[in-house]
């Protein structure tokens, strides 16, 4: 390798304590050195040296064809990522280093701000504890701000319901877990911690309203929370309405308007209707026949579920296997309408998925990711049909979030 | 885990690294319980069949195997493979006080054990010998019977940060 | 990369996170150079081969490959692959002022280019498009001419923390 | 599965703000129920509630068949792990998480303590920046302190000159590169950063003496640093005497006393003698006949080189490529006599190799491990026989470091 001027300014720079002095010096020497050569080069493939931005930025707000793929980095978990994805390009457009025992992001519903809650360590995976909500640039992915909340955020298999908006956008809330549970509230117009609402015996947070949302217990029963202007609350717990018994309903329950449709493990859809201070269960329907469930047929997965409100359309990650596979994935999609509880399509997909999503717009793209893999299909949602995959995502990828 | 074996001349090291702290292998696993589900069906069989099979495993009676038996409701990285064993949390990382329990049958007397999964805390996590029995889990609903959970969490010494998990019986069932 | 794409059939994705940012496809790339080294032999040939190859590779004009022709000596994740390309750092990132430098044959117009290999700084690594051309890379103690060493490195703004690189084209030679 | 008192208790225990006092209370509570249980458990399998030790140790010192694995862990570089494994059974030991960035573990000659240079950011991969020694013990694998140092380490492929103790244990060396260079002194002693040694255009830590060590510069030649009871420097530089130019030595020497044998891309072993206050390099020769070179024989690898000083061996990683695979992993072990340059054995390994290490005592173990694997096999070093493989050990290991 011939040398040229730079590493010559490199050596000189080797002189001690003069490294920012230095560092500014390198620079200028560089573009200086750009200069020189700019005379010859402009016949040529000119420098790109002092052109031209040198970080690349997004557009705001982001597509609807986007996707956040959420990573819980099992073997190495003090180092949680988020990785942003065009389902269009198939482009890979971005990454955020998240902290131990990522869950999820969520998206301001303007677009301009993505929100992260975050636990670091002072010594990596010891010393003190300090728990925070990220605020990053939609655009840069720059950290815009942080915001310091009590080191209690629940460590555990990520779910949707480890954090959340309210529907106004003004109230944050993440699930805790030391295992006293509780929810802590943020409020993202003050950018403050505001406080802490003891949930006993009760878990995550499932927004029913503008300024209101549940948590599910153990025995069945919905906490009911509304939150006021300054985030203080009014909680209350109903009578028992989810089974939690020989066939209890998962965690990983989505949204239509005010309907939250859980599953049970063995493939029983309950429609839980909410609002600020009253829940009730609709009818229960299967996602299977008797035929099918004695053929081991049961809906799995980590992100199991995904709907497409405009369509009114329910997917779930299919898949064989007795009772204790009901975090297995699955090879199969199967959709319904929700009004009818029918199974109105069948996908294929092209390998096993733990996690689904959906994109939010009329033209809906069906995302479909594999905990165990890091290959992202990228499948239409209406026909079924794959249109791209990308490969390389992530370590042990989670929760696909779309805007 | 028989099919961590045959998985591994792919990519046991990365599967082993990449294997979740808490029932990845729901994810994993069923590249065993996939094939293993036909036979099993239909579900009202499972049960027995597992215990067939618990009792005829040439592992049962191995601690470093996903197939030991206090291993029934296991979810995480085997301690005996991490410098511990299925009582003692490996050097320099810290027993959770509190955890999740199975109850395990051990083929040896016949009888069943109450079998509690405290984790060790404290260290990156160990990377071998993931593990994954789902049999008895219930949902992040019902903490005590969830293996879903880092159970870590709240240890004041090691507060989350999961290394490996034990098996310490706790008691027989009378 | 060629050989990545035949290993991929076993551990591709295993290997994109487990390749370092370093030189660790000094031991990976063995897996292709150990086979290529054979024909490319005796050594002395070495240099025209490669040169040749490069030239005749059906993927020299593309950014986001590791023969893409700027990405001679190379050594990490590629930034085009990451969010940003061979010139810009992807989102949320900061550019290393100073790095090591290779000089590139352009099989396009067949002059050579002084190319700067710029590491974007700040975020864990990319993990995506690992790239390891160790073609005039020289030992640590002439950092100038080094890809081991992290030129994050004493990036006040993001001081270490390596997430990928670009191939910055710094004038023509001669 | 049955609900037990167990369970019940836990259930109780999700009355909020509780946690310090009810995780006593679960404590106590689970010895409770398993004295309670021990009376029909003593007939059969006892309890382990209460039973011995909950958490290993180790023998000190360790045993000369032990070795530990470390590992940069380069897709999640914040998560620096080592492995601690026994070279007789196999077994795997214990763990340390070591930060970002983690290049190699110092053991002191006592066995007591194990030295680690590590790096820290107040949130994983951002903010605040902060560089520590810490001391764990080596029977407990627990922190013993923490010694805070100048935030400069080097991030660089490790290489074993990252850092060194003075043959007296009392000063331990860390390689700063900012790209600035110089070596941090810390005093074992006092167990403070005493200062930073500047070492313009020079680069790691060779010892060469109860006191003193050599840093190379980028011409060839060497920076003799002697230091006194008080960690202050007095240094030399001699004139260029490493090759430096079109076949230059690596940056992976290997010491017998006061001999450190370095190697060159091509394979050629310039032998340098040092002392406190100067340094000679002895008759060069090559691992490699010219036909050998001619058929593409050259030493590979990043810890390419081990030796035995009591048998006066030197282990090399051989492998066939051009000259740009100077980095490359290899499957043959060539060994030498030091005395006479001459090869006495050739081992052909189960797999590539980037890294090999042997244990000091009288009948040494041969290591090998892949960078781009993670499988240690052990040696007989003396028969080349392979004893035993040790599965699953970490995700990109580095060096290995025996006692």
């Amino acid at each position: 390798m011939r040398i040229l001027p730079l590493p010559t300014s490199t050596v000189n720079a080797y002189r001690p304590f003069r490294r920012e002095r230095w560092t500014a010096i390198a620079c200028v020497a560089a573009v200086a050195m750009a200069a020189a050569l700019a005379g010859p080069a402009r016949a040529t493939l000119p420098s790109d040296i002092g052109r031209g931005p040198t970080v690349a930025t997004l557009p705001v707000p982001a597509s609807k064809h986007w996707v956040w793929v959420n990573d819980f980095v099992f073997p190495h978990m003090a180092d949680g990522m988020a990785y942003l994805i065009d389902g269009d390009s198939g482009r890979y457009l971005g990454t955020l280093s998240t902290g131990y025992g990522f869950a999820h992001l969520l998206l301001s519903r303007d677009g301009k701000i993505i929100y992260s809650p975050e636990t670091y360590f002072s010594r990596g995976t010891r010393g003190k504890r300090t728990d925070v909500v990220t605020l990053y640039d939609a655009g840069t992915l720059n950290v815009l701000g942080e915001i310091v909340i009590p080191p209690k955020r629940s460590s555990n298999m990520p779910v949707m319901g480890n954090a959340a908006l309210t529907d106004d956008d003004r109230f944050l809330l993440v699930y805790n877990f030391t295992p006293t549970q509780s929810i802590t509230v943020v409020d993202t117009k003050t950018r403050k911690f505001v406080r802490e609402i003891p949930t006993p015996g009760c878990a995550f947070a499932y927004p029913t309203g503008p300024r209101s949302f549940f948590s599910v217990c153990g025995d069945g029963s919905v906490l009911l929370v509304d939150l006021d202007d300054r985030g203080a609350a009014r909680a209350k717990r109903t009578q028992p309405l989810l089974p939690m018994g020989a066939d209890p309903v998962t965690e990983k329950p989505v949204r239509v308007g005010n309907t939250w449709y859980f599953v049970s493990l063995d493939g029983r859809i309950y429609p839980l209707e909410c609002g600020r201070d009253q829940a009730a269960l609709g009818r229960a329907w299967w996602l299977t026949s008797a035929a099918q469930r004695q053929a081991g047929w049961r809906p799995g997965g980590l992100q199991q579920l995904a709907v497409d409100a405009r369509r009114s359309r329910l997917y779930a990650i299919m898949h064989r296997g007795a009772l204790a596979t009901h975090k297995d994935p699955g090879k199969d999609v199967w959709v319904y309408d929700l009004a009818s509880g029918r199974r109105v399509q069948r996908i294929a997909l092209r390998r096993l998925a733990s996690s689904i999503q959906l994109s939010s717009d009329a033209r809906p793209l069906l995302y479909a990711i594999f905990i165990g893999g890091s290959d992202l299909d990228v499948y239409d949602a209406i026909s079924g049909k794959l249109l791209r995959s990308v490969a390389h995502v992530g370590t042990t990828p989670t929760l696909l979030v779309t805007p | 885990m028989k099919w961590l074996d045959a998985f591994a001349e792919n990519s046991a090291r990365a599967l082993a690294r990449r294997s979740s702290r808490r029932s990845v292998l729901g994810g994993l696993g069923s590249l065993l319980l996939g094939a293993a589900a036909v036979p099993l069906l239909p579900v009202a069989r499972g049960a027995e069949v597992k215990r067939a099979g618990a009792a005829s495993n040439p592992h049962w009676n191995d601690p470093s195997s996903c197939d030991y038996w206090r291993h029934c409701a296991i979810d995480g990285y085997i301690c005996s493979c991490c410098g511990g064993s299925q009582s003692m949390c490996p050097p320099g990382t810290d027993m959770s006080p509190v955890t999740w329990i199975g109850t395990c049958h051990n083929p040896g007397d016949g009888k069943d054990y109450v079998v509690s999964y405290n984790d060790c805390c404290g260290k990156s996590s160990c990377g071998r010998c993931f593990c994954n029995r789902n049999e008895g889990d219930s949902p992040m609903f019902q903490p005590g019977h969830s293996n879903d959970y880092n159970w870590c969490s709240g240890n004041s010494k090691a507060n989350i940060p999961y290394h490996c998990s034990t098996a310490r019986i706790v008691g027989v069932v009378g």
